[in-house]
């Protein structure tokens, strides 16, 4: 029996934790990456993991991301369950056809004769002038493409249960966790990065997004750090008596629109906000949702708040311009509820 | 390192019995592809009509690499595949009606009709393979290293074509093979052309088992197109790969009698040059060497006959078999 | 001065015209790709031009997307003006890096001091029983991802105007091409694939929608194929006297919101076809523009039509399911009006 | 093929002085950025705070290989850099306040402040680098595509690491460089880690000259992190690739005396390893060979009053210029 003592824990260690108790569960699942062994990944995800389990489970890996993650998908075949680590997410391009052609069609393509129980976690987000290449989510590039289901988390807690999730499925799962939430050392360190975190093994479903906060006078709706930053406006919009109700997707795909509608219902206002690229972006899709599904209850335009269609630009000042943030969601809201 | 072509060991007269028959097979599935392909393309062709739509790429007279390295294979193996794929399946062992059925669209196939010619997936022979150049060389070497992590003497091999040689994947996976000492083996059909670019319009040099150098592994190169020359070099291939030795790359010279695909103008080679390769014919040659062993023309007959049937009863089953319902696309995408 | 009657061209002489005459305009422009020399092109859009200019302008590559589309950057960096084709879109997954984080972001992160003048041609569409590895048309892969032109060009006439608006961009244009409108002797044989082309060279602009019918009952915003379809479907309409609007986008990105909106204005319903997959798609954008900037227009919710998230199955009666066609169309069509 | 170790060409006084100057140049950019970087991230370190936000992989100890290539190279050649770029750029002559204005996020910068540390581009000297591993390498055969095609003598540069050459794209562009005769160099710096995995763990033979083998191209290996020894491969490969014979691969041993990004707690290595590597530092070798060639101590203290004062003054510059207007961020993405 757990005391009732929350157990704080960090975003990457809650990871680390959910992998290294599916490694203890299960002698099939290993991890493989570049620098996920002594250096215990870059972004902390397997800190700990090689200590335990050692350099037959925990490989290291050269600088060849199609190599292997393509003999991930290959071990995956044979009954193995790995968990791929793709550094950044940005790096993807070197990559993706074995991760979109191969991972996520497979199943599809053999009947379902062939299960691909395997993880492809990888690191999103940007915040900290890493520039155009190092900076990205992504978001969308994936869950545009079938065969993958698509997750983001944003606390400690749902890192750990969606982690153990995803390494328990048999679908191949591309797992995205933000650089910023991992709690690491050298970044800015933020409250939301750190979180109770039970210590036993629990799961978290991988296709519900999750009403964070209630409210009744507008939807926001975000994913990651974006979350937060809504979290953060509604505070300040509930000091002025302005109810906003923030919805953490968690998943991109499959999306869970019934959350979303059910909140538009109430509040009748959307807006979406979204680290990635605007266009074609996680805010077209659940703007889309709301103009399928919602538009009787809508009494405003919609509103997206998203990368501005730029690369990530690196001098602080360019980049803080086009993340969206608590100010920008603030104001935008406030504006939204100015219409209709 | 060339394995030294002089070595001589015997290819028991069993096993070319059995690489005779499946050539033989596969040589007699492909002709029947090239007219059950054509069925409903006439009098105009397109390429979305008829009995087997989409692009089709076949194997005749690439049978030797496909026999020559199954022959030392078990169905626990893995082979990987690429678009060119029914030599390798139907000598791996991969069931013939259901693969016959799935080039046909239909629920009764591999993948019930959702995969088609160029996704061919049979788990119970360890058998893929994919339309995308070079990429199931990493799918081999994920199997080899589930072999090892599994502690079984198992191997795989991943077959591709010259042209794919170039490809970043080949390199990429052929270093992480070497260092983890992976029992794979990568056979490289130079078949001379990769569509219509020559082999030296696309490779820097002479062959790829000289590449192997690069990984500090072992290269190894058959020359005519012949399968008890590949037979030998993939035995000692697979034997290296089971003793924990490492990985090895074959090449072996090859020729394509069709054209790239179906339909394919072949307007980049000479008129000349097929005639000259169906001159050389492996099949034929190797029925001389099995006329010479003693085996007699009435064997032969039996095996070309039994080799025959399976191949007509598997195109019999394709062609009674039941589409798939429309709305089955929505299924197995994933499993739950 | 040309003669007034009427030069029929297929779309893939439109568009090796267009870079043959642009290769003898400016002798910076160079071909390269898979099978574009002496085969001319899988899908013929580089037919004669090996014959005209040698191998030296017109590289047969090895497969080597990585490295050619890379080269064709840093010629490009240099002065020259590559056109370099993918053979078929879905292979993106093996060079995107190059793609994505190069040849569409150096331009940016050199603070427009480095110009990258290439096209990057590509095929694309399904309908033809090529399965799930060469039937993608990954629209709007390429539209999410800022600092590349995205085109799609529907008729013979756009397809060379817009190749040599392509050419002479200076920025990088991601040029792609549907199979089935080349005008192929080996595919099925469409009316839409051949059409009036002049002889002269011509642009056509790089980011303006077109209003190929007009009407004043729906909306049908399509782009290539789905544009063709819903001119069908609109003829079926119009003998039920219903009048829909259809729009041909031409260009994903820049996305042209203006003719959409002015349509909508006039329509008060929308219906999006698309040959892509569903979520995040280009239905997504356009629905979200609709709901953003047309909301008080609609008079019944969006509706979107794509490939319903799975990968493309081989079969023909799977293949037609997925991929929308007249019929889809025309029924989605009735459906809607019954709507609001 | 190998280039011969005894082969004695003599450089010239006057490029030895000129890769002394510039190493200095270079350690000193390196040594005060170490400073500079380190503003604002006291006591807590985050990487996004203070005067230079975001990554930062230095190339302290690593002077020779850019040095004794670039002695050899003019504005019109085009050079590659990877993430680790600085050294390379002061080489090739990069401006150096624009340089380090682009560092600080400067409006004044090389790109305006939108590139970065990472992403530096220089049209004037034909300089760029990337983020991404071995994706700068086909960017440099463009460049040597493009002076081909333009007639002249150019060359191209492609510095990566030696974890880079594990990568697709490297065996993908020596193919094509090597097919296609270009005038591409590829130098491979081992620095003995991709971060944190060491050499023997990524890379499954010796040294990567011995892959030119696969692409029928020369290789060279350059051991000691020699600037000298730099010098005359490089002089070698140069020559080679102006007179139309084709790409060469080099090697050179060289030394990462700092972590793969400042901030790294460098577990992964033995405490004493950089001690011990500080001890071979190639400036102060190359140091007593200018002496001993009968350059004298007050000639060495000018150079290096010099090269430093440049420093001081981009610094300075980047210090003291404008940042972008924020919406600024909106530019640039297409030219008209
Ligand atoms: C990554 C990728 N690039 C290009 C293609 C198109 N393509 C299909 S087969 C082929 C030629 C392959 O040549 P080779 O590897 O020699 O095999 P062969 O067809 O001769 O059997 C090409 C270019 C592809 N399928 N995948
Ligand atoms: C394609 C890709 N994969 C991974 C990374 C992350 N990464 C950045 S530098 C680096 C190590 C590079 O090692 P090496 O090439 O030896 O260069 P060094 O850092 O030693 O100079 C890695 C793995 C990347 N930037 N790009
Ligand atoms: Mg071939
Ligand atoms: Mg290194």
């Amino acid at each position: 029996m757990k005391t009732a003592k929350k157990r704080m824990l960090s975003g990457n260690k809650a990871m680390a934790e959910a992998i290294s108790q599916e490694m203890e569960r299960d002698s099939n699942v290993f991890v493989l990456g570049e620098d996920i062994g002594k250096y215990g990944g870059i972004f902390g995800s397997t800190q700990g993991l090689i200590e335990t389990y050692g350099p037959e489970r925990v490989l290291d890996t050269p600088i060849s991301e199609t190599a292997f993650i393509g003999a991930a998908i290959g071990a995956a075949a044979e009954g193995m369950r790995p968990v791929a680590e793709l550094m950044f997410v940005d790096f993807f391009g070197v990559c993706m056809d074995q991760i979109y052609n191969h991972m996520a069609k497979i199943p599809y393509m053999s009947g379902g004769n062939v299960k691909l129980p395997m993880v492809l976690m990888t690191a999103v987000g940007g915040g900290y002038n890493d520039a155009a290449q190092h900076s990205q989510t992504l978001y969308a590039t994936f869950a545009h493409l079938p065969g993958m289901k698509v997750v983001a988390p944003s606390t400690p807690y749902d890192l750990k249960g969606m982690m153990t999730s995803a390494i328990r499925d048999d679908n191949p799962v591309v797992f995205m966790f933000h650089k910023s939430l991992q709690g690491l050392g050298w970044m800015d360190q933020l409250d939301e990065a750190v979180g109770n975190v039970p210590e036993e093994a629990y799961t978290v479903p991988l296709d519900k997004a999750a009403v964070v906060r209630e409210g009744k006078d507008v939807t926001i709706v975000g994913i990651q750090m974006m979350t937060h930053y809504a979290v953060q406006a509604a505070e300040k919009l509930a000091d002025e008596g302005i109810e906003a109700e923030v919805i953490d997707l968690r998943s991109l795909a499959p999306i869970d629109k019934d959350t979303i509608l059910t909140s538009l219902k109430k509040t009748g206002r959307l807006l979406v906000v979204d680290e990635d690229y605007l266009s074609y972006g996680m805010t077209a899709e659940i703007a889309a949702i709301a103009a399928e599904g919602a538009l009787y209850d809508l009494e405003a335009p919609v509103r997206r708040l998203a990368v501005p269609d730029v690369p990530l630009p690196y001098s602080s000042v360019l980049e803080d311009f086009v993340i969206p943030g608590k100010e920008k969601i603030y104001q935008e809201v406030k504006s939204l509820l100015e219409e209709g | 390192m060339s394995i030294s072509e002089e070595k001589q060991t015997t290819v028991p007269l069993e096993k070319m019995k059995w690489m005779y028959s499946e050539m033989v097979k596969i040589r007699y599935y492909e002709d029947q592809m090239v007219e059950v392909y054509s069925e409903g393309k006439a009098p105009v062709f397109n390429i979305g009509a008829g009995t087997v739509p989409g692009e089709m790429h076949l194997a005749t007279g690439q049978e030797p690499a496909a026999v020559g390295m199954c022959a030392h294979l078990t169905k626990d193996d893995t082979v990987s595949s690429p678009h060119r794929p029914h030599h390798h399946a139907i000598a791996k062992g991969v069931d013939l009606k259901k693969m016959t059925a799935e080039i046909f669209g239909r629920k009764t196939g591999l993948g019930k009709g959702k995969g088609g010619h160029m996704h061919l997936f049979d788990p119970d022979v360890k058998f893929s393979c994919g339309g995308i150049v070079a990429a199931g060389i990493p799918h081999a070497a994920g199997a080899a290293m589930a072999a090892r992590m599994k502690g079984t003497d198992r191997v795989a091999v991943a077959f591709i074509g010259e042209g794919a040689a170039n490809a970043g994947a080949f390199h990429e996976t052929l270093n992480l093979a070497a260092l983890w000492n992976l029992p794979l083996i990568v056979v490289v059909e130079d078949n001379s052309y990769g569509i219509s670019v020559p082999k030296k319009a696309s490779t820097s040099i002479e062959s790829n088992d000289k590449r192997a150098g690069a990984y500090g592994i072992t290269g190894a190169y058959v020359k005519d197109n012949d399968p008890v020359a590949m037979y030998k070099a993939s035995e000692e291939a697979v034997t290296r790969a089971r003793d924990g030795q490492g990985p090895t790359i074959i090449e072996i010279e090859t020729y394509r009698f069709l054209g790239h695909f179906q339909g394919d103008p072949e307007l980049y080679r000479d008129k000349e040059e097929v005639p000259g390769l169906r001159q050389q014919d492996p099949i034929l040659k190797l029925k001389k060497q099995l006329l010479a062993s003693g085996v007699d023309d009435a064997d032969i007959e039996k095996m070309e006959k039994d080799a025959k049937q399976v191949v007509d009863e598997a195109y019999e089953f394709a062609r009674n078999s039941e589409f798939p319902e429309a709305d089955d696309a929505l299924r197995d995408v994933f499993t739950s």
